[in-house]
């Protein structure tokens, strides 16, 4: 039992041992373990934005044919310990008349949401609460996320701010259901919730037998999180900063790292789900390098996400809507449909073999699906020519605020 | 070691303050979460007996998700009615909604 | 009083207390609150009674939508930001007296009753797995199962209709 | 096909055409002509095939089992009234004719109605046709006859008319003959009246209707007093030796009547009435009024002869009635009735100048023979006659039917139209004009006159004339004989006024013959005019005796031979062929006609005063001409009182006087008991207590109303309530009770 082959184990081992030397209960120990455990895990993956935070800056700098941060230490690597520094030491402004718990609540609870999910990730062979309904559990905790927002959002007594909680809502409630349906098909092929379970089922990773289910997972997780293409919920040009317009100070940097390791979360998650998790030459052997293959493969999804923000311009509300409601449910569902079919069949062809029929599959799916597409596009262009006159196309009710809605009732 | 008797009370005195809110509260919203937490309490009792008199059968679990779907088509409908009953009276206050009244 | 007990108590404790809360505090969004709250109190008994599955289904259904759906709708049904005045009806006290009385009622049939201390025996690894399979197979609860799924089908629909504005009137 | 198939569907086809006119192809000219006579066609297909079938299997067979198909249609108490269809050698001899006869119906119809003709330039409905105005090439403008405004109704009516006919021919059972014989009832009226914007025409159908329907009452009193006292209306089950025996043997307490004798003599009523004999036969000259020859041989020709067809199917009954040498037994009523009717026709008949009078005063005294015949007792030579007249008789309709059409056209070219197509006096010399039908009439007249040897009608009225002779009628067979001498008479008179001579007007010039359409049935009934005799020639005749058989004598005769032998009912004929009546119908045929001829052949002048016979008979010849006034008669006699008695005394005394009166009585004391009981005792009492009732319910509505708060949750607040105490007891009742 050597400390390359189970780190975390030898670690616990020993601080048992610790404990029970001072004469503590054995169930109390365990507690105490469980604790220590869980606040190590939050603290690290916190401290870890920090970097995140100089990466993103500096990628998107290049994105924009800027340099980016590069004053502060060697390649602005400490930039962030500056803003960190400054963010803490400004004064945290409470508005009159905003509900002072909730408001201080709601940025707490986003944090805890998006740290919960770290709970069910196996970071390496062995380690990570080995959760049964893992998969489940990553979605629901998810949802605290957009709770905290909620709250923030209502609490401050802003009209921008409840107008983004509004959208926040709406956002998150419609894209988590592709997401659900999306992740799902990992959960079909290794046919167990279990995260760790799922991982060590991909001898071949999931993106070869699903590369679709990979594509919605990302789209629409990264609304959940609600980043560029779908910031909607801070839109700067049309609700000043969103939910957290009143937030300034350490709670405001509170949501800043929640934001940021989300963003992150959905980059471990995704490659758990499809990537392979920790799997890599070696990874048994010597489970730190499971831990930085993991981390490698997150950076990849990572960097993906970063790579839209920087990229693409902002979705209107409605398209929004209808893109999860008319197209991503739809797809994830005939996907999950066909995939639970194809497998009942394909389960003997040995591991490539079902790989390579779910790929075709998914080939087949997506070329029917832009075929579909574009002649959507077709027909809507017919009808443009038609009647050029506004009210043509779909547009959702915007979130009614609270001072208008008398006005809409009456 | 827990018994279940702990459960059945536990579930019963939630039944009852979801009873008192539904019964007292204003506010139709408030209302529904009364029922919520009535119906919560229902589950709460069925999975307490599943586990206690027959953990190897799922009868209880799937009672407990029909409950489950039955709570969120609730929910549904009732919450679209209360936007539609605040557009028509501008409140949601169950005293307010009194036509049927004499 | 073992850990198990000590969990017990503090989850029950903190699952009525948010659920007096709900049925009492002034504040709407506090009570919808409060409401997550005694949700997640329930989730925490159902892991005791390791329904996992069921506990993270209880905070999706409840926590991540419906609780969410009724502060949404909360909020979008009120004119200013707290209610002046007191929320309870004047028919609270007749409601206080019969929660009284039937809870009175309830402990004591439970009392009454011969109930095990212990459960029978422990949860099967594949009890998941075997739920899944009750809720399809035809000698399980594949009715049930598909008369929710045309009930969440029909209420989907019915809200949909209920709440939908016509433009032109 | 079976035969009974056959039957059945005999009636079936002009119905169908009938109702398919009516509903569907009212508006098209051709298709109805073409559905009417494909109907007609098919029904004497059917016939003939019949009629084929019933050769092969032999009259006595056939007598013995008639070919017999029923069908239930009312039940009664204890058991059915049926309608069926029953083949026997009767019922094969009478649809030879009716088919061949309707046929020709059918196919004249088209030519007389103008078919292609053009429309009418202001024909209206419910009119004949004026003639319509057309161009032709040269410019010159002609006046031709026009198209008939009606025509497709025309030939829904003659469908439905054939549909009844065909009804009664086959039909096994007495209430079958009867619908069959109302139906033809109300095509005549329909027909009669077709041109019903012209009121004489109105008026001469509801005649003839309210005259054939008093026969008709009589004939069904006889029908139900036949269905009670033998509780069947089968012709097979009514023809058995033992019920005839029954009816005959049974007293009906009426003139000391047998019952058999009361229902035929009722039944005979009947006939009385549809055959237009005396005293009911005045409706028959009017039906003249009918459009066209075609529907007045219908109902002069063929229908008037169902009546004729009734009585000789009922001969048996009739015999078995007259068993009892009863005053008024029917066969004695019928002698003298048919006799009498045959002179008496024949008298006004001479007297007569509308060729369509002529004809129907002849039909009616033809008819007189066969119902005498029948009183005689030979009912076959009464069939005989019945079928060599409906063709000959038919023959002359159409024919006269030709000459008036002929007329017509010459009223149209001259435009004068105050002259009478139909008045024979305006005609004269037509037979250069028109020759097929100058020789088709004249083939007809004589068999009508019973031209010696050759023509049918001879035979036959030297049988009836023999028969009745040998009967030992000596008073029936005089009266026939001098009625025979007026009928070769007028018959002559009719020919030499029509077609011999000179025009006697300018219209009579331009007479032209007539279509195809209309001659070729000229022609086709002219040789059964002239063949139709050659089946019935007795053996015992000198000379052509025996060089044919006496086939019909012996075919029809098989009908009722064997039943009446077995019912004892053969009437003593004295053996043997006198030479009395052969001499006397020779002398008489031959006589008219050379009479007839002597006396008209030089008439010049249009006017009916230059008649000869009127300036030698005078005043009788007026009353003659007028019939013997016996439209004026009933005038006085029936219609008067009947008018006054529905006016005054039903309608001014009964009605308005006693009825009414009461009525108000009646319901002044009601009005007055009503508002007492309103006033007395519903406002205080009835309403008192509803208004109590009332007050008391809303007072406790008003008192508990508070409940209903409007609130939910009070209504939550009971109905837990209410929940938990109910549940608190079964809890109790399960745990405590035990």
């Amino acid at each position: 039992m050597g400390i390359l082959s189970q780190p975390i184990g030898v670690i616990a081992e020993w601080l048992r041992n610790l404990f029970l030397g001072w004469g503590l209960s054995e169930g109390l120990t365990t507690v105490l373990l469980y604790l220590i455990g869980a606040g190590v895990l939050a603290t690290l993956v916190q401290v870890w934005v920090i970097f995140l935070i100089w990466f993103e800056r500096k990628i998107i700098g290049r994105f924009q044919d800027r340099l980016g941060p590069n004053r502060v230490g060697p390649y602005g690597l400490l930039q962030p310990f500056a803003d960190l520094i400054k963010i803490i030491t400004k004064e945290v402004i409470i508005p009159r008349e905003a509900d002072k718990a909730v408001y201080l609540l709601g940025p707490i609870i986003m944090d805890a949401g998006v740290l919960a999910i770290w709970a069910v990730i196996p970071l390496m062979p062995m380690v990570g609460m080995d959760l049964n309904v893992a998969a489940l559990y990553t979605i629901a905790v998810g949802a605290f996320a957009t709770l905290g927002i909620l709250m923030s959002g209502w609490a401050s007594n802003n009209k921008f701010a409840l107008l983004s909680a509004f959208r926040t809502v709406a956002q998150m409630v419609s894209y988590e259901v592709p997401t659900v349906l999306a992740l799902l098909i990992p959960v079909l092929l290794a046919g167990t919730m279990s995260l760790q379970g799922i991982v060590e089922a991909q001898h071949v990773w999931y993106i070869v037998f699903a590369p679709l289910a990979f594509l919605i997972y990302f789209i629409a997780s990264v609304a959940e999180v609600g980043r560029t293409p779908f910031d909607l919920l801070e839109a700067e040009s049309e609700i000043v900063a969103g939910f957290h317009i009143e937030y300034s100070g350490m709670v405001f940097a509170i949501f800043y790292v929640g934001d940021f390791l989300h963003a992150f979360t959905i980059g471990a998650l995704g490659a758990v789900l499809f990537l392979g998790g920790w799997r890599g030459p070696g990874a048994e052997t010597y489970p730190l390098l499971g831990l930085l293959y993991l981390w490698i493969k997150a950076f990849l999804v990572y960097f993906l996400v970063v790579w839209a923000r920087g990229t693409l311009p902002r979705v209107r509300i409605d398209q929004m809507m209808d893109f999860s409601w008319k197209f991503l449910t739809p797809l994830a569902l005939i996907l999950l449909v066909v995939a639970a079919v194809l497998d009942h069949f394909v389960m003997g062809f040995g591991v490539w073999g079902r790989a390579l029929s779910h790929f075709a599959a998914n080939v087949v799916i997506a070329v029917l699906t832009l075929r579909y597409l574009d002649h959507q596009d077709k027909v809507r262009e017919s009808k443009r020519k038609m009647v050029a006159q506004p009210g043509q196309y779909p547009v959702a009710r915007p979130p009614v605020p609270v001072e208008t809605s008398t006005e809409a009732a009456s | 070691m827990i018994s279940l008797d702990w459960y059945l009370i536990v579930a019963a005195a939630l039944f009852v303050i979801g009873l008192f809110g539904v019964l007292s509260r204003k506010n139709a919203v408030a209302i529904l979460m009364g029922v919520e937490l009535m119906l919560n309490a229902v589950n709460i009792n069925l999975l307490a007996f599943w586990r206690y008199r027959a953990p190897t059968e799922p009868v209880g679990m799937a009672f407990a998700i029909i409950v489950f779907a039955v709570a969120a088509a609730e929910v549904a409908v009732g919450l679209a009615l209360f936007i539609a009953v605040y557009r028509r009276f501008n409140s949601v206050v169950a005293d307010d909604i009194n036509l049927m009244k004499w | 009083m073992t850990a198990m007990q000590i969990v017990f108590i503090l989850t029950a404790v903190v699952t009525l207390f948010a659920a007096f809360r709900v049925v009492t505090t002034p504040n709407m969004i506090h009570a919808a609150l409060w409401l997550i709250v005694a949700l997640f109190g329930v989730a925490v008994f159902y892991i005791l009674l390791s329904a996992s599955f069921l506990a993270v289904a209880q905070v999706i259904v409840y926590i991540g939508a419906i609780a969410i759906l009724m502060m949404f709708v909360i909020m979008l049904t009120r004119r200013e930001m707290r209610d002046r005045g007191p929320q309870t009806g004047p028919q609270w006290k007749w409601a206080a007296i019969l929660s009284a009385l039937l809870f009175g009622g309830l402990v004591w049939m439970v009392e009454s009753m011969a109930l095990p201390a212990a459960p029978v025996g422990d949860v099967p690894e594949s009890s998941i797995a075997d739920l899944g399979k009750a809720l399809v197979s035809p000698n399980g609860f594949v009715i049930p199962f598909e008369v929710a799924s045309v009930l969440l089908l029909a209420a989907l629909i019915g809200a949909v209709y209920v709440a939908w504005t016509r433009r032109n009137s | 096909m079976p035969t009974t198939t056959l039957l059945w569907l005999l009636p079936v086809f002009p119905l169908v055409a009938f109702a398919l006119i009516v509903l569907f192809t009212n508006r098209n000219k051709a298709l109805s002509h073409t559905l009417a006579v494909g109907a007609a066609f098919l029904s004497w297909l059917g016939a003939m095939v019949i009629f084929v079938r019933a050769l092969q299997i032999g009259p006595e067979a056939l007598a013995e089992h008639p070919i017999d198909s029923w069908v239930n249609w009312l039940p009664t108490g204890d058991g059915f009234l049926k309608i069926g269809v029953m083949l026997d050698p009767l019922t094969a001899a009478v649809l030879f004719f009716v088919a061949w006869t309707i046929l020709m119906i059918f196919v004249y119809s088209i030519g007389y109605h103008n078919f292609g003709q053009p429309e009418g330039d202001h024909d209206k409905k419910g009119l004949p046709p004026h003639g319509a105005t057309i161009v032709d090439e040269h410019g010159h403008k002609h006046v031709v006859p026009s198209v008939e405004p009606m025509y497709s109704r025309f030939f829904a009516y003659i469908g439905l008319f054939a549909f009844g006919m065909y009804l009664l021919a086959v039909s096994d059972n007495l209430l079958t003959l009867f619908v069959g014989w109302e139906i033809m009832g109300l095509c005549s009226y329909l027909l009669i009246g077709f041109w019903f914007a012209k009121p004489s025409a109105r008026a001469a159908g509801i005649k003839a209707f309210m005259t054939t329907r008093v026969g008709d009452v009589f004939m069904l009193l006889g029908i139900a007093y036949l269905y009670k006292a033998t509780g069947t209306l089968s012709f097979q089950d009514i023809f058995k030796p033992e019920m005839l025996h029954a009816l005959a043997n049974v007293d009906s307490g009426v003139l000391g009547l047998s019952a058999a004798g009361l229902i035929g003599l009722l039944l005979f009523i009947g006939t009385v009435g549809k055959s237009a004999q005396w005293p009911l036969h005045v409706w028959l000259p009017d039906a003249m009024e009918g459009p066209t020859p075609v529907s007045a041989m219908i109902h002069a020709a063929t229908m008037v002869s169902a009546g004729v067809y009734m009585v000789i199917r009922m001969f048996p009954l009739l015999k078995a009635g007259s068993a009892n040498e009863a005053f008024l037994s029917p066969l004695v009523v019928m002698a003298f009735i048919g006799a009498f009717t045959a002179l008496f026709a024949a008298t006004i008949a001479v007297a007569q100048n509308d060729i369509k009078r002529v004809l129907a005063y002849s039909t009616i005294s033809q008819l007189g023979y066969m119902i005498a015949a029948l009183g005689a007792g030979s009912y076959v030579a009464a069939t005989f006659h019945l079928i060599t007249h409906a063709f000959f008789k038919a023959l002359l309709f159409l024919g006269s039917g030709s000459v008036i059409h002929g007329m017509e056209h010459g009223v149209l070219h001259t435009g004068n139209h105050d002259v009478d197509p139909q008045d024979m006096f305006n005609m004269g010399g037509l037979a250069k004009k028109m020759p097929i039908t100058f020789w088709t009439f004249l083939i007809g007249g004589f068999a009508l006159s019973g031209f010696p040897v050759l023509t049918a009608g001879f035979w036959s009225k030297d049988e009836i004339l023999s028969s009745a002779f040998l009967g030992g009628h000596p008073v029936v067979f005089w009266t026939l004989a001098v009625a025979a001498f007026l009928t070769a008479f007028y018959t002559m008179r009719q020919i030499t006024l029509t077609f011999l001579g000179e025009p006697r007007t300018k219209e009579a010039e331009h007479a032209q013959e007539t279509p195809w359409t209309m001659t070729v049935p000229l022609m086709v009934l002219a040789f059964f005019a002239v063949t139709a005799g050659w089946v019935g020639i007795p053996e015992t005749f000198p000379g052509l005796g025996g060089l044919l058989p006496n086939w019909f004598h012996h075919w029809v005769g098989a009908t009722y031979e064997t039943l009446l032998e077995e019912a004892h009912l053969v009437g003593e004929m004295a053996e043997g062929h006198s030479l009395v009546p052969l001499m006397t119908s020779l002398t008489v045929s031959l006589g008219g006609l050379f009479l007839g001829w002597l006396t008209y052949k030089d008439v010049k002048s249009p006017d009916p005063a230059t008649d000869p016979l009127k300036r030698w008979l005078g005043p009788v010849h007026t009353v003659l001409q007028n019939k013997y006034y016996f439209d004026e008669l009933y005038q006085v006699i029936f219609i008067r009182p009947a008018a006054w008695f529905a006016e005054v005394f039903t309608f001014r005394w009964v009605d308005r006087g006693a009825i009414d009166g009461t009525i108000h009585a009646i319901a002044r004391a009601v009005f007055d008991a009503g508002k007492a009981l309103a006033y007395g005792f519903d406002l205080p009492v009835i309403s008192g207590a509803g208004d109590l009732i009332g007050n008391t319910v809303r007072s406790f509505g008003r008192a508990f109303r508070v409940v209903q708060t409007g609130r939910v949750q009070d209504y939550m607040v009971a109905a837990m309530t209410s929940v938990v105490a109910f549940g608190a007891l079964v809890y109790y009742l399960l745990v405590f009770a035990h």
